[in-house]
């Protein structure tokens, strides 16, 4: 990551400015929430396929919430965050007691919600001023406080520098991070994911855990949606495209991060970190898109290369 | 208490007093139900009828953890059910600790005292903060007794927790459980290990298809008895007649296992079944994996029918009739997603298909059948899956895999593993029988399982073996001090 | 030679195009009109490339803003996200041009490919063809700007022509588009063989279309109708017995060329209006045909309307060579 | 199933003929190739994200080397499948020698292909006519024999009922059941997947059965990509997201068909058929494109439940 940086610093000087860093933590920002979520479904053993959807549904519900109902940001976001969680708890018990494998439950859940959140707009954005059903027009707007958070920036240093969602990223690692290293319930998911069946046999409630992580991954994904949907200003239904790949990349870069060959939520962050920097710079070479895709994978692909094959680990298989 | 599986009757009326302060040894042939009431005890299954009582309270578990909070602690039969191997020592000894503990925050320090004293507990050596997954099957096995031991239990149950330890560390085990009898707690200890039966049992409960079939008390107890009870008949006796070894099938010169080993040389017989004995640790495995083609050897050379001899990989010395029935059968032999029949035929699968490598199912039920008849797996009939059986009986599957195809050399690592005394003389009489046309070589800790196969003796420490013994009139003394010389030597 | 301030040192302007699309003809067409404009005005390009992230979009513009660009072009995006980052611009005393988003900024001109003219030349060359009386499959999916557009204008002609019945609506946006939309079709002309046209105002669709029609062996009798262009599209439409009728298109590197001379048109001090509309061309069947063409540069050489238009032209600027 | 296709006929009586049902085989010919590869990879414990890449990439190459290195189908069809099958090498040699763990290396190895398929055009479609970098523009033409490919109909009762495509799923379908179950290499694959320790004891050569699963996934699916051309007509760009999702949706239905609970060709088949038909009844019945996801998801989500909660089968997680 340091020869990226330095590469890229040379070759385009301003890359390297505060502001500079600060834009790739923004870009990340999003991305980065979601991969923590699905790093505490890796964790014990399972995987969320659900998220890009979780969010996307998060984005048209907040719209919906504020313009078309017409109430205001503390409401949309809590109607978002339980509908995460509960996304996720659904998620959680299709695994754990109808034992329904998990990139199937998820990957049903994602068909699910991704037909679910079009059907109350038929398909249309939500804006202020869009024709309703009943023939007048919507007359809500998005809440200033709720675009706040996708959009205030913090004085540091220089002025207006931090974005409000930056902080909330590196506040979500952190605490995603402190939960699973130093608390018993991390360490429980751990072991979990290691052996559910010694886990089981040593006392353990499995099944409360392993739902909890499919919680934990619906709530921060929805999280995602409600920064993304205050950065949009307003429900449109084709952004987050790309949010699924690129937040499982970040998480399954993230095993490799340190040699640890494990999921976990540090090795998650800079993974998110690693796949923005290498865009950010890219983009400031002039790289058209495709290059782009070519180099991040040809990135990854290399760095799997040096943390598994070289450091002579082998991890364990993903499960 | 009764407990059924389908049509399977597996408990049918148990009635069981465990006291305190006394180890009870509870006996009975694989497939018997000796874990399916374990696992009603600790909470992991439900009882179909019946009550239990803990202390005078009724006692109805409803989870492992229910379990363990009142006091019944479990060391289970699959020592792959008792750790988390990607987790570190110290958090697979405080395991159930985390999971009863109230307060969310992990004290590093004071995780990795606590540990250290558990492991102090049981000899377990190794630095607590080393992952599990870099530790032997025997430490394993001993973090998950130490962790047991650790909770001052009132009722500890043991469900064959030496079938992976040698003489030292099962020695160091009994030491532990005697201290924790004379603290008054029940100890219910289930073996097939006629050797730790006679050091640990007060009294001896047998057991036979999912009934009491007798209770042996006194000291000490009625093993013939007991063994009786278990069987239903006296067991036949294992009279070994050595007979004339044919040519020499695989020779080994000044074999080197490893840089600081001694060299030694061995050669292998048709028709002579020759077990290589010693404690945990001693190198066993390290040379059936030099032989199988796992790994190379520091030095020396080796030839098979006269021809070098290097395999390169398993594959290779599969197709040069060197075969292997690898020991801990759930990690290196077991395919759980497949029946019998696929679990025996899958080594020789060529002999099973024909044209365009289609598969021929008659040729492979045929198999199967004769070697379910053959070894007296107990089962419902060839398709069934194999995790439907009993311990024993999945371990009588492994060893037929390989005796179900004629081979030059077959290797037995430890393929007495959790098998009771009448299956065990059925799988040696079995090796015995088709031993003719190939050289045999059995590799087992445990002396007594050794003379019962053995044409031939030899002992191995400290990655090299020594002199070998006939296996007539040995003077056990002696074969036992060059055993444990060796751990002595090993300590020095 | 006497081009007006910054232009005689164009080697010292700094352009970026901040992309919302970037996958597909279209728009990388688009992308290389705004390139060749820029070369033959000497300035330079920085591209960014949001890929229908629209939230980083808005992010890309601050990025131009701290590269000190002098002007920026936003292609697509959303106007909730662009609206605050394109007046950041405009307060940071950099011009900025919009291709086919409304930023609601009154020092922002527009630059539009006219959607409703689009979907307007089209249907009234269907009108032509097949009268006032026929039943239409459309193929729309809502939520996405230009299509959203052009349905406007399908909802006025269905109001207008009573006669035209909607027996179905598909469509999905679904990779590969055309092979998803062929699907679809299929079924919908399989439930409905009485279609005559289908109206498919996205020539991915049309193509889906297309295949679909051919599938069923009903190209005899299913019109199509559609907006864009490009060299695949004139294959299809001249195939034998094809029934891809019209198309009406701007051409994407057109509309790149305007964008950027609008642009410059600002940068120089000129005065350049809200609104630069390139003006669409209706290409028919018959046409191709009779003139021969089969592809992109044929379709300039041969339909001079469609391989220029006079925008946003000033004296001294110079235009790509052709 | 049954169910459903009742359903539909009564609904919409077109939906049952011979005419019908063909196109329904139709529409479900690559996504149902592709996912047959999918599930070589999963029968021993693997997974290939990289598929959808593979396939439009060999999209890409056939147009690139009819259109403009004016050659004929048979070249096509050989680099087509040469590059598939390189592909798959690739990963394995990735999954098996370099350890990489197989989500991880297919997820690099798709983004770089979705790059390096643009690179050569720099992320135009091919088709002909089209000005190349000299300035001439390119000649050639897709060779008829391949357009039949994918366009061909042979007449089977009716004439010209039943499309080439159909034809190679079918028979793709065969050939991969039959190899996965009644030969002794699908059996030893089946054996991989369950316990790949014990396999390699058993004497099996487990890496080179794996690489074999990912060659022969990399070869379908540039089959699936060949067939696309042939369709189009032209080379496309175009992401293979969605024909990775419909693929992996496929072959997860494709576990629980017949309660088999573990992957299988016939299952994946079946899985491929009843999306097919379901949205093809969908569409028939003009419901919206949202619908159809959120149809999808749902009734993926309740098959899911009934195979797997009430058949009581646990099934094995998916590793
Ligand atoms: N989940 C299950 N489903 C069906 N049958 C089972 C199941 N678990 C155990 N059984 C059957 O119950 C019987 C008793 O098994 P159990 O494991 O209790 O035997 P055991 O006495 O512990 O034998 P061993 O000494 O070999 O360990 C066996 O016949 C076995 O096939
Ligand atoms: N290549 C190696 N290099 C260093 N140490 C090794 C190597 N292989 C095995 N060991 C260690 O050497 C010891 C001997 O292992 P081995 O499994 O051969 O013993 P064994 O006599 O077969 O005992 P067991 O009764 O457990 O089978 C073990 O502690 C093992 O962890
Ligand atoms: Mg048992
Ligand atoms: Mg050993």
């Amino acid at each position: 990551m340091v020869a990226l940086v330095t590469g890229f610093t040379i070759a385009e000087p301003a890359f390297l400015s505060a502001r500079s860093a600060v834009f790739i933590l923004q870009s990340v920002a999003i991305t980065g929430i979601l991969a923590l979520g699905v790093t505490a479904t890796l964790v014990v053993g399972g995987f969320d396929l659900s998220i890009g959807a979780v969010a996307t549904s998060a984005l048209m519900l907040s719209a919906y919430t504020m313009v078309i109902w017409d109430l205001g940001a503390v409401e949309a976001v809590v109607f978002c965050l339980a509908m995460g969680a509960l996304v996720g708890l659904i998620n959680g018990l299709l695994i754990v007691k109808m034992k329904v494998p998990d990139l199937l439950a998820t990957l049903g859940m994602m068909f699910l919600l991704m037909g679910l959140q079009r059907i109350p707009t038929e398909g249309n954005s939500i804006s202020t001023g869009m024709s309703l059903p009943d023939g007048s027009s919507a007359t809500g707007v998005f809440a200033p406080g709720f675009l706040m958070l996708g959009r205030h920036r913090l004085d540091f240093i220089l002025e207006d520098l931090i974005p409000l969602s930056v902080v909330f990223l590196l506040v979500i690692a952190f605490l995603v991070w402190g939960f699973l290293e130093l608390t018993r319930h991390g360490r429980i998911m751990y072991a979990i994911g290691s052996n559910p069946n010694a886990a089981a046999l040593a006392g353990i409630n499995v099944a409360r855990y392993r739902v909890l992580a499919y919680v934990i991954s619906g709530t921060l994904a929805s999280f995602g949606g409600i920064l993304l949907a205050a950065r949009l200003g307003r429900g449109d239904v084709a952004s987050g495209n790309n949010l699924l790949l690129d937040a499982v990349a970040a998480a399954l870069i993230g095993f490799a991060v340190l040699g640890a060959a494990r999921p976990n939520a540090f090795g998650t962050a800079i993974g998110a970190l690693f796949v923005g920097i290498l865009l950010q710079g890219l983009t400031m070479l002039n790289a058209p898109y495709y290059t782009q895709d070519f180099i991040k994978g040809f990135v990854l692909v290399v760095a799997l290369v040096f943390t598994f094959a070289l450091s002579g680990r082998g991890g364990r298989a993903l499960h | 208490m009764t407990r059924s599986f389908a049509r399977n009757h597996v408990l049918r009326g148990i009635n069981l007093t465990l006291p305190a302060g006394a180890i009870t040894v509870l006996m009975g042939t694989n497939g018997a139900g000796k874990s399916t009431l374990v696992k009603i005890l600790c909470g992991v299954q439900g009882a179909d009828s019946g009550t239990i009582t803990l202390d005078g309270q009724p006692f109805t578990p409803a989870s492992p953890a229910a379990a363990l909070r009142a006091g019944v602690v479990t060391v289970h039969q699959s020592i792959n059910d008792g750790v988390a191997a990607d987790l570190d020592i110290t958090s697979n000894l405080l395991l159930d600790d985390l999971a009863s503990r109230s307060g969310s925050f992990l004290n590093g320090r004071k995780m990795r005292d606590k540990a250290r004293a558990i492991a102090a507990a049981v000899g377990l050596k190794a630095d607590v903060s080393r992952p599990v997954r870099e530790l032997s099957l025997a430490d394993r096995q001993l973090v998950s007794i130490a962790r047991a031991m650790s909770h001052r239990p009132r009722l500890l149950i043991l469900d064959e927790p030496t079938s992976s330890l040698s003489a030292a560390e099962a020695g160091q085990l009994f030491t532990l459980l005697d201290r924790l009898r004379s603290e008054g707690v029940a100890i219910l200890y289930i073996s097939h290990r006629m050797s730790d039966i006679r050091r640990l049992a007060d009294r001896i409960v047998s057991m036979r298809d999912g009934q009491i079939s007798g209770l042996f008390e006194g000291s000490p107890p009625d093993y013939a008895g007991a063994v009786r009870a278990m069987l239903g008949h006296e067991i036949n006796s294992s009279d070994i007649q050595i007979p004339a070894p044919g040519p020499a099938v695989l020779s080994a010169k000044a074999l080197q296992l490893r840089a600081e080993s001694r060299p030694f040389d061995l050669s292998l017989h048709e028709n002579e079944v020759v077990v290589i004995t010693g404690l945990v640790g001693s190198g066993k495995t390290e040379l059936a994996g030099i032989l199988y083609g796992l790994r190379r050897p520091h030095a020396g050379d080796l030839c098979l029918d006269g021809a070098p001899y290097q395999p390169r990989d398993p594959g290779e010395a599969v197709r040069k009739g060197v075969c292997l029935s690898a020991r801990d059968r759930r990690m290196n032999a077991v395919i759980p997603d497949f029946d019998i029949t696929r679990n025996i035929t899958l080594p020789f699968l060529g002999r099973h298909s024909g044209l365009l490598a289609l598969l021929r199912p008659g040729s492979e039920r045929a198999t199967s059948t004769r070697m379910i008849r053959e070894m007296g797996v107990v089962c419902q009939g060839p398709k069934d899956s194999i995790l439907t059986l009993s311990g024993g009986n999945q371990q009588k599957v492994m060893v037929a895999r390989w005796l179900a195809e004629a081979s030059r050399l077959l290797i037995l690592d430890e393929p007495f593993q959790g098998v009771d005394i009448q299956a065990r003389r059925d799988i040696a009489r079995h090796i015995r029988a088709s031993a003719a046309r190939r050289a045999t070589l059995v590799l087992c800790a445990e002396i007594d399982e050794a003379l019962e196969i053995a044409d031939r003796i030899l002992v191995m420490s400290e990655q090299s073996l020594g002199a070998g013994h006939r296996n007539e009139n040995i003077d056990l003394a002696r074969l036992m001090a060059e055993v444990t010389a060796s751990a002595a030597g090993q300590a020095a | 030679e006497g081009a007006p301030a910054p232009f005689d040192t164009p080697g010292d302007v700094k352009i970026a195009l901040v992309r919302y699309l970037s996958t597909g003809d279209f728009f990388q067409a688009y992308l290389s009109g705004v390139e060749k404009q820029s070369a033959a005005l000497g300035v330079n390009l920085q591209v960014f490339d949001s890929r229908q992230d629209a939230a980083l979009q808005a992010d890309m513009v601050d990025q131009a803003i701290a590269l000190g660009v002098d002007g920026i072009i936003i292609q697509h995006g959303l106007t909730e996200s662009m609206k605050e980052a394109a007046q950041r611009a405009v307060d940071a005393g950099i011009k900025v041009v919009a291709f086919d988003v409304n930023v609601e900024n009154t020092a922002i001109p527009q630059v539009e490919q006219s959607d409703r003219d689009l979907a307007r030349l089209a249907l009234e060359q269907a009108i032509r063809d097949q009268g006032e009386t026929w039943t239409a499959g459309y193929v729309y999916v809502p939520g996405i700007a230009p299509l959203d557009r052009r349905d406007e204008t399908w909802k006025e002609f269905k109001a207008k022509y009573p006669g035209i019945t909607e027996k179905a609506m598909f469509g999905t946006m679904d990779n590969p588009i055309a092979n998803s939309v062929a699907n679809q079709a299929r079924a919908v002309l399989t439930a409905n063989p009485d279609i005559q046209v289908i109206f498919a105002p996205y020539d991915e669709f049309a193509k889906g279309a297309k295949i679909a029609v051919d599938e069923a062996g009903m190209s005899g009798d299913v019109a199509i109708y559609s907006a864009d262009i490009s060299t695949a599209d004139i294959a299809l439409m001249r195939e034998e017995g094809s029934g891809w009728k019209a198309t009406a298109a701007t051409n994407p590197a057109v509309v790149g060329e305007v964008s950027v001379r609008t642009l410059a048109r600002l940068l120089a001090g000129e005065e350049v209006g809200a609104q630069v509309i390139v003006p669409p061309t209706l290409i028919t069947q018959g046409e191709l045909n009779d003139l021969n063409i089969s592809n992109m540069e044929e379709l300039g050489a041969k339909m001079p309307a469609f391989v220029h238009a006079e925008v946003s032209v000033s004296p001294w600027m110079k235009l790509p060579e052709r």
